[in-house]
């Protein structure tokens, strides 16, 4: 195939997202609701074509960018979130009143990054990747200019955003020192054998920077105030789709081109696993702001997506790549009920949320299964992917790790139900009414709610597709 | 292809929790006809395997399979051997007659009933699977229901109390995972079995390595103490028997417990022969603690429910020494006794439930008289506590009996100098505490002079009678006629316990 | 002889003040200088590996302009963002944005 | 053979008569009443057929050649337990003496209980009494011997409960089933060690094997172990508090359990199982001398006793002590024929006490007096029983008191022998001290006492009957009689002896003359007689303060111990988790203040781990700095 | 020997310039001296013979980022512009940090054994940059074209005043 009809997807995204760009200049401003609506169709529409690579196997411009099922898989998920969250943003970025063109547009323009990060082949596409979506997201968090708290996170993410790249960007000048190509799949042939003091340098440097990006504790510190601070359908999008963008990069750095220094990462990550997940978790149980919580426990998430990298095996991977889908899925499902909830009310607090259950028995429940598929309840897709990952990691023997993985799951459970509890056990307030949701959230409630236990109760397909992209990785 | 009957006894429910969410909330007795329907599918369907199943032949019968992830070897495999039939039998039991002792629901009666019929939907399907995944999972399924049952519904520190379940339930169930996942890793290693697979029986033809056996039968035996409760992993069972609302009560002293000592038998020491002769002193001992602590600290509560929360710690514990006797009689007894636990239990709570529900308190010392006020309380009560105390004529005896004979065949020393029939007399020791402790209770509760304070209370009748009737009857049936019933487990514990035998001797103990 | 190892450290050097001045200065726009010095670290790595290991190509180039052009593109929404909190807030020293914390 | 091949049936009339009050003639009192009567009558029927079946059968069914019928109860590998029947002289003469005593006490009751708001449910009690009396007295082997032995023991509860509303009976009620469950836990004990190591629970089986079982210290063991049971059931001493509570029931109840059904059980286990006891001598001496301790220590009570039915009781107790020290010294057949006779004459007693109260509204003999003058039939039979109970010539106590303090004799057990001889006289003593000054001298209470319906003086007067008369079948003068009947090993005629039988009987007259001339003649003033013995009248009075010992053993160390584990699960094993839990949570509340807001001290940290991740990995590649 | 002298040279200025960067009190200083380090750097780059890199750097460092910056400082420094550029409380701190840090990365970079190739650099970078950037490097290249987009179009929609109140 051409390089130009490899990239159909990349194209018809960034059409899409200048399209969306230039409509939404000429579109007059009161009639720009609709333009939700045509990114939404615009996305699926390349959601669709995505369908068609789903089997290519083939990388362009000398390495520099491959197209494999691994990308084409994060690819699909990443469309995914983005059609979801556009769908349950209409309501919310009319309310903005302003800049609504944009605001998809730029959403487009991430989404694009992501993608690059998924299918990058060399260092340079890579960066570019990371730096599009990055700075699309910088936009995006400080979206809402006349709330402090959005300009606050905005400014906050721009500078550790921006440090962290520095860092990473170091690293991945070392590497491309030390192993004299940018290329990822050649990395590994121009590393030294042994490790060279500077390549463990580069490779800390690299994990410091990803590490970052997926909230990694101790690099997660931005995430919390981030995710509070910004519009909720940008934190959605923040903390699933960047996050499992962080990874698929990641993994496919780690895996495929510092294998040599394997050994060496492997402690790193399980280290930083550790830290994750403990940290996320302890610190997400006195949380009283839902967006804080749900970051809080984004980053557990995160420790947990880490257990498959310290498995270091073709299962681990494949757990990654479940348990990144299910992450997206639930968290959506959370996230768009905290939406669809500051629609109607105005608050984020999670004491405001008492008697929901009474109120809008279905944003309780996708509530309720959104976050016990994160805590890995079954019949959920949670449970599956935690399985997985904790499989893959006692196959190594990390036994201890899958303990304390475990017990934190069982903080995290104790969090989330605080949650359902507030929703399920008290009563309504007494002047409120009955929610009525519109159409679009509905949808995506329902749609992220079946996700979810779809591929808790019947996890088959996707194990095997996630296991034969992972196997590529793993040949051995 | 036969009629999937364990399937469907699992899907009854939750198909009625569906039907349910598609009619509107005020209907709430056409609701609980429904929730009463679909229990009572499963009740047939159960009574039905329990009668056909052939004990000739043994084994497990009524089986299904289909391949459900085949990349891990998790099939959904569903069946069910003597061990197992008569735990599903006592679900179907206990939950339908929950649904009757809940008729007087009122509050949130749809979401009550959905939850409800969820959590039984996941307690048999963790007695029919024969797959440790689906086992897993169709427990997880359960906790979460019983969270939401005890917290909105219940009474009596209702919060503290369900998240308490909760986290101890799964707590305990995360040990038991990692201990499933490792011996899924090690049976899928190609110099055992060299298949991935999660089912039983072919998990327990792999030859475990004797530290692995070790230290994953302790995995599971602190993963399933939890849930039995084994001392002292138990403080969440009285907490949450109190605080949560009539039916959910039964099910939880009735059944959640027993998946437990299930789950002991089942995938401890069915797999790990080596690995329970190896623990097995430790059990004992736990377990009579729990008999007599149990037992004792029974007998100085002053809320009913936390008398039968206790009495049930104490009561598992007589399950437990069955297991840790690993001998035919002693592992018939706990089966048996789980049976007769679970029925026996939910009698107490359903009539306390009753009694609460009207009378809306439980302190023990606040009542007095009460027969006169509700004599068929009363008497359900008292037939209750007999079977507590292990009455001949009631279930609870057999199962006891058969539980103290097959321990006091166990001639071993424990550590050296405990000798085990030292500890099958403490457990004997522990029916008479028992004794006192029901006793007062009826006593407290029940007899004196009339209170004119509870005129006011109504006998129970009609349709709250359903339960108590039933489950007296049960627990008369099988106390009178037990040879159908142990018949059935036996042939389940006898595959068992050759695997027992045949394994060789750990720990110099047994 | 001026060596690799000359360019490397004093890249290494240039990246350590640049984030003495990220973690340690107040005023945003300080931050944000720091950073560009850590990014100027950055490519002077890369032309020195480039041109000290792989004379022959020039890929450390095309990456440090990628650098340059990145670089420009955060300073630019960066400082878009501390002009749009200043109108808010007043202020532009990082310590007083801390409405979002715990 | 008809009446033994069907003797299965005669617990299941009971028990359906149980069944059928509760659930269907419930409302209608005079039906649930013909209907356990009516039980009872074809129960007692196939029991004379029984005995008459044996009487006839010329020795072919003896006590060496039972006739045995069982079916499986339960069977699965390792234990084989059946329900049985096992006929033999011993069963017949039980299962006459409990249905013929509890029919004419139910017949009592119709008039007795006429009145109370739980006619039905007294009688289908009642029922279920005998059902699990006649079930034990037909078991053909320990498993099932326990399992009626319980199902008496919750009978009593029920019956003695059956005022719930008087907390004394509640109080009495709870008494006796724990007392028993403390008895049956060596019972239990002890099955089971016979079971592991004979393998069975089958009293022939067993039999033979302990036969020919070597080891004695086992045998005692197991002995000591399963004598407790009776200890319990049959209220020797020290498990005896429970019974003199046990009047807290209906009058007719205490009659049941006092002379044919529960405290008969422990006896007849005794026979039962004598096999076992008999091959344990040193167990059989302390049976012996718990029996006869307990008769002069219950006796001891009785003098100084004020309440009718509790004098009745210690009696009772007193004459317990006599059966089972007449086991012990190793003469079932003894036992056994004053457990008859006793049985007969103790109903008798207490059916008339009954009638005594009923008449007066009262417990205490003070609140009598002179009841003779309105209460000709029941002054009469009590005084027959009395007679009987004291062990006056010809009447039924005289004889098999006489066979119990000759067989102590003749065994060689002079302490024993004196032992009953004074407790003769003190049950002579206190019956006619309660028969002085209850129904004769002058009337103290203002109750218009009355005769009692036909209902309540037919059966004192046919009890009266066999009061007089039961005690010829175990004559010594009597060819083929009692002793021939029952016996262990091979049947013992004792020789009258003569010395005995007259001083025995002079001891008892004694003790009559005694009790005239202090309370009939009131010749001594007994108030200044209890003055002058105080402590030990108080003492007695308070029965050794036993029961109060053990409520303070219940009390303080019992509830204490339950205090303790309580406070340990609450707070030390609950403590714990709740302490980890907490211990998270405190934890999450203070790390959450590590997230200052302040975005540079973010960059730090995150420097700060990049500095320490590079140390840790590079410095053991740079091989130290 | 005069490439090492001038290295050092511009060594010197670059690193005390950036000092002076992090330094100084006066904010519009450090801006100024920022742009010294930036030309010091592209005097690195000529010495590095990455001619189109030093150009690059004069123009879009030294001409666009610092303007920019110092835009910025004008538009948002109140006060005594003496006192505008002060550290935080984490001075000391951050100091440790960088220093270890700096540390660590020089033992690392002595330590480390790199090949050094004796090929001659390539005369001029321009053309061979030029081809890469459309060849093989086309998607980078887009996708920077599209990343400067977004940041204009980003910039736009942050610093406009617009959905404020006044």
């Amino acid at each position: 195939m051409s390089a130009v009809s490899l990239l159909t997807i990349e194209i018809a995204t960034a059409i899409l997202a200048i399209g969306l760009l230039v409509i939404g200049l000429i579109v007059p401003k009161d009639q720009r609701q609709g333009i939700g609506y045509l990114a939404t169709f615009g996305l699926i529409i390349v959601f669709a074509l995505t369908l068609l690579y789903t089997n290519v196997q083939e990388t362009v411009f000398n390495g520099m960018y491959i197209i494999d099922p691994y990308s084409t898989f994060f690819k699909q998920l990443f469309l995914a979130a983005a059609i979801l969250v556009s769908v349950s943003s209409f309501d919310y970025v009319k309310r903005l009143g302003y800049n609504q063109g944009e605001f998809y547009s730029l959403m487009v323009f991430a989404t694009l990054g992501m993608m690059m990060l998924a299918s990058a082949g060399d260092l340079i596409s890579l960066y570019l990747g990371l730096e599009l979506m990055t700075i699309t997201f910088f936009v995006l968090t400080a979206y809402r200019k006349n709330d402090f708290k959005s300009s606050e996170a905005g400014i906050k993410y721009v500078i550790l955003g921006a440090m962290s790249s520095a860092i990473l960007l170091y690293g991945l000048s070392l590497i491309y020192g030390v192993s004299g190509t940018t290329v990822i799949g050649e990395i590994a042939k121009g590393l030294n054998q042994g490790a060279q003091p500077l390549e463990l340098l580069g490779m800390i440097f690299i994990l410091v920077g990803f590490g970052f990006k997926v909230s990694a504790a101790p690099f997660h510190m931005w995430s919390p105030d981030i995710y509070e601070g910004a519009p909720t359908p940008v934190t959605a999008f923040l903390a699933v789709a960047s996050k499992a963008a962080g990874f698929a990069a990641l993994v496919r750095l780690l895996v495929i081109a510092l294998p040599s220094l394997q050994s060496s990462w492997v402690v790193i990550v399980m280290v930083l696993s550790a830290l994750t997940v403990i940290f996320g978790n302890f610190v997400a149980i006195p949380q009283t702001n839902i967006k804080r919580l749900l970051a809080y426990s984004s980053i557990a998430q995160a420790g947990y997506l880490l257990f498959g990298l310290v498995a270091y095996s073709a299962l681990g991977v494949a757990a990654i790549l479940f348990h990144s889908l299910l992450y997206v899925f639930a968290n959506l499902g959370a996230f768009t009920v905290v939406i669809a909830f500051y629609n109607k009310t105005g608050s984020d607090e999670i004491k405001d949320y008492t008697g929901l259950a009474r109120r809008s028995p279905l944003m309780a429940a996708v509530m309720l299964l959104s976050l016990l598929s994160l805590a890995g309840i079954p019949p959920l897709a949670g449970f599956v992917s935690k399985f997985y990952l904790f499989t893959a990691i006692i196959d190594q023997g990390y036994i201890w790790l899958a303990f304390l993985g475990i017990g934190m799951s069982m903080v995290s459970v104790y969090y989330y139900l605080i949650v359902i509890k507030v929703m399920y056990m008290g009563e309504p307030p007494e002047d409120s009414e009955p929610m009525k949701l519109p159409v679009s959230i509905q949808a995506t409630l329902y749609a992220t709610m079946l996700v979810s236990l779809f591929f808790g109760i019947y996890p088959a397909p996707l194990t095997d597709l996630a296991l034969s992209v992972a196997k590529a990785f793993f040949p051995f | 292809m036969t009629f999937p009957i364990m399937t469907t006894i699992v899907l009854a429910p939750i198909i009625g929790a569906l039907i349910i969410m598609f009619i509107p909330e005020k209907e709430d007795q056409i609701i609980k006809i429904t929730a009463a329907a679909a229990t009572f599918v499963s009740l047939v369907l159960a009574i039905f395997a329990f009668l056909n199943y052939d004990t000739k032949v043994g084994g497990l019968q009524f089986l299904q399979d289909i391949p459900w992830v085949e990349a891990f070897g998790i099939t959904y495999s569903v069946g069910v051997d003597g061990i197992s039939l008569p735990l599903v039998l006592l679900t179907a039991i206990v939950i339908f007659t929950g649904v009757f002792a809940s008729w007087d629901m009122h509050n949130r009666v749809k979401e009550f009933f959905i939850t409800l019929l969820v959590l039984v939907a996941g307690v048999f399907g963790v007695f029919v699977s024969r797959d440790l995944f689906f086992f897993y999972l169709f427990f997880e399924v359960a906790v979460i229901p019983m969270y939401l049952l005890i917290a909105i519904w219940g009474s009596t520190r209702k919060e503290y109390s369900a998240m308490k379940l909760t986290l101890y339930l799964l707590v305990g169930s995360a040990f038991a995972l990692i201990g499933i996942i490792a011996m899924f890793l090690y049976a899928a290693q190609p110099e055992h079995l060299g298949i991935r697979t999660f089912d039983i029986a072919q998990l327990s033809l792999v030859n475990y390595d004797i530290a692995f056996q070790k230290f994953i039968f302790f995995l599971f035996m602190v993963g399933f103490g939890f849930l039995v409760p084994m001392w002292p992993l138990h403080t969440w069972s009285p907490d949450g028997h109190v605080a949560a609302p009539t039916a959910t009560s039964m099910l939880h002293a009735g059944v959640l417990m027993k998946l437990g000592g299930y789950g002991l038998i089942r995938a401890g020491i069915f797999i790990f022969p080596e690995g329970a002769k190896f623990w097995a002193p430790l059990i004992a001992v736990l377990c009579i603690v729990n008999v007599v602590y149990g037992a004792m600290v029974a007998m100085r509560q002053k809320d009913l429910k936390f008398v039968i929360g206790y009495s049930s710690v104490s009561h598992m514990g007589y399950v437990l020494l069955g297991i840790a006797s690993l001998n035919t009689l002693s592992i018939n007894g706990a089966v048996a006794q789980m049976f007769a636990h679970g029925i026996m239990t939910a009698l107490f709570f359903s009539l306390v439930g009753n009694i609460y529900h009207k009378a809306h308190t439980r302190t023990i010392s606040e009542f007095g008289g009460l027969a006169h006020q509700m004599p068929r309380v009363a008497a359900g009560f008292v037939i209750a506590g007999l079977a507590s105390l292990g009455l001949p004529g009631l279930n609870n005896f057999v199962a006891e009996f058969l539980i103290f004979v097959g321990s006091f065949s166990v001639d071993k020393v424990l550590f050296g100098w405990l000798h085990f029939r030292v500890l099958s007399i403490l457990a004997i020791l522990g029916v008479v505490i028992t004794a006192v402790y029901v006793l007062r209770v009826v006593q407290f509760t029940f007899f004196g002079p009339r209170n004119p304070k509870w005129d006011h209370l109504e006998d129970a009748k009609g349709i709250e009678l359903v339960p108590v009737v039933i489950l007296i009857a049960t627990l008369l049936l099988f106390g009178l006629f037990p040879q159908p019933l142990i018949g059935m487990i036996n042939t389940g514990v006898v595959p068992l316990v050759e695997k027992i035998n045949a394994a060789a001797q750990v720990g110099g103990i047994f | 002889m001026i060596t690799l190892y000359h360019y490397l450290i004093l890249g290494g050097f240039l990246f350590c003040i640049g984030l003495y001045g990220a973690l340690a200065k107040r005023s945003a726009v300080a931050v944000l200088m720091g950073i560009e010095l850590m990014l100027n670290a950055v490519n002077i790595n890369l032309l020195a590996f480039n041109r000290f290991l792989n004379p022959g190509d020039v890929t450390g180039h095309v990456f440090a302009i990628f650098v340059i052009v990145v670089a420009a593109a955060e300073v630019a929404v960066g400082l878009a963002l501390v002009i749009n909190i200043y109108r808010d807030r007043m202020t532009t020293q990082l310590d007083d944005f801390d409405w979002l914390k715990w | 053979m008809f009446w033994i091949d069907n003797a299965w049936l005669i617990p299941i009339f009971p028990a359906i008569a149980f069944v059928l009050i509760i659930f269907v003639t419930k409302k209608v009192k005079m039906l649930s009443a013909l209907t356990a009567l009516a039980a009872m009558a074809t129960s007692m029927m196939f029991s004379i057929g029984i005995l008459f079946t044996i009487l006839g059968s010329h020795g072919e069914i003896n006590m060496n050649a039972p006739i045995e019928y069982s079916v499986p109860w339960l069977t699965i590998p390792g234990v084989h337990i059946t329900a049985g029947v096992l006929i033999d002289p011993l069963t017949a003469v039980m299962l006459c003496v409990v249905t013929i005593v509890a029919f004419l006490v139910q017949l009592y009751s119709v008039g007795y209980m006429a009145d109370d708001p739980g006619f039905s449910r007294f009688f289908a009690y009642l029922s279920l009494f005998t059902f699990s009396m006649l079930g034990l007295v037909v078991a053909n082997n320990y498993f099932q011997m326990f399992f009626f032995w319980e199902l008496v023991g919750l009978c009593s509860y029920l019956l003695i409960g059956f005022y719930f509303y008087k907390n004394s009976a509640a109080d009495a009620n709870k008494k006796a089933f724990v007392t028993n469950r403390v008895a049956d836990f060596g019972f239990m004990i002890g099955i089971f060690f016979l079971w592991l190591v004979f393998g069975t629970f089958n009293f022939q089986e067993l039999a033979h094997a302990i036969e020919g079982y070597g080891n004695v210290g086992f045998l005692t063991l197991v002995a000591v172990l399963v004598f407790i049971g009776p200890v319990g059931k049959s209220a020797q001493f020290p498990l005896h508090v429970w019974l003199p509570d046990a009047m807290e029931g209906p009058t007719p109840v205490s009659a049941l359990i006092h002379a044919a059904t529960m405290v008969a059980a422990g006896v007849y286990l005794l026979a039962r199982g004598f096999v076992l006891f008999n091959a344990a001598p040193s167990a059989l001496l302390l049976i012996a001398y718990i029996g006869g301790f307990t008769s002069i220590f219950a006796a001891s009570i009785a003098i100084v006793q004020d309440d009718i039915k509790r004098i009745l009781a210690f009696s009772t107790l007193s004459q317990l002590g006599y059966m089972v020290m007449a086991m012990g010294v190793g003469s079932i057949t003894a036992g056994m024929f004053h457990l008859t006779t006793h049985a007969f004459f103790k109903a008798l007693l207490f059916l008339g006490a009954g009638s005594a109260i009923h008449a007066v509204h009262s417990n205490s003999i003070f609140d009598m007096g002179g009841l003779y003058k309105n209460m000709k039939t029941t002054t009469w039979t009590f005084v027959i029983g009395s007679l009987a109970l004291a062990g006056i010539f010809p009447l039924a106590g005289f004889w098999s008191k006489d066979e119990i303090l000759l067989v102590t004799k003749e065994g060689g057990f002079t302490g024993l022998y004196i032992i009953g001889t004074i407790v003769a006289f003190l049950t002579a003593f206190y019956m006619f001290r309660l028969i002085f000054t209850a129904f004769f001298g002058e009337k103290r209470s203002d109750h218009h006492a009355h005769e009692s319906p036909w209902t309540m003086t037919v059966p004192l007067m046919v009890l009266a009957v066999f009061a007089i008369f039961i005690g010829f079948v175990g004559a010594p003068f009597v060819e083929h009689g009692f002793a021939s009947l029952i016996y262990f090993g091979e049947p013992h005629h004792a020789t009258p002896d003569y010395f005995l039988m007259i001083s025995s009987t002079l001891i008892a007259l004694a003790g009559i003359v005694l009790a005239w001339y202090m309370y009939g003649k009131k010749a001594v003033d007994t108030e200044a007689l209890k003055q002058r013995f105080l402590p030990i009248w108080t003492l007695l009075y308070n029965k050794y303060y036993i029961d109060e010992v053990y409520q303070w053993f219940f009390d303080k160390i019992v509830l204490n111990i339950g205090n303790a584990f309580n406070w340990t699960d609450r707070k030390v094993v609950d403590g714990i988790a709740d302490g980890f839990s907490d211990l998270i949570r405190a934890t999450g509340a203070r790390l959450r203040f590590v997230q200052t807001g302040s975005m540079q001290t973010y960059a730090l940290v995150l420097f700060a781990a990049v500095v320490l991740i590079v140390l840790w990995m590079a410095v053991p590649v740079l091989g130290g700095m | 020997m005069t490439s090492t002298i001038i290295f050092w040279l511009i060594a010197i200025i670059i690193m005390g310039s950036a000092l002076m960067v992090v330094l100084l009190r006066n904010i519009v200083h450090s801006a100024l001296f920022l742009v010294v380090t930036f030309v010091g750097v592209s005097g690195l780059y000529v010495m590095l013979q990455a001619d189109f890199l030093a150009a690059v750097q004069l123009l879009v460092y030294a001409g666009a980022i610092a303007i920019l910056l110092v835009f910025g400082v004008m538009l948002t420094v109140r006060g005594d512009i003496k006192y505008s550029n002060l550290f935080n409380r984490h001075k000391f701190t951050a100091g440790v940090v960088s220093l270890g840090l700096f540390l660590l990365i020089e033992r690392i970079i002595l330590s480390s054994d790199l090949l050094i190739s004796n090929k001659p650099a390539l005369e001029s970078t321009v053309g061979p940059i030029a081809d890469a950037l459309l060849t093989d490097y086309v998607i980078p290249f887009e996708a920077a074209a599209i990343l400067l987009l977004v940041a204009m179009v980003g910039a736009i929609l942050l610093a406009r005043g617009e959905g404020k109140p006044q």
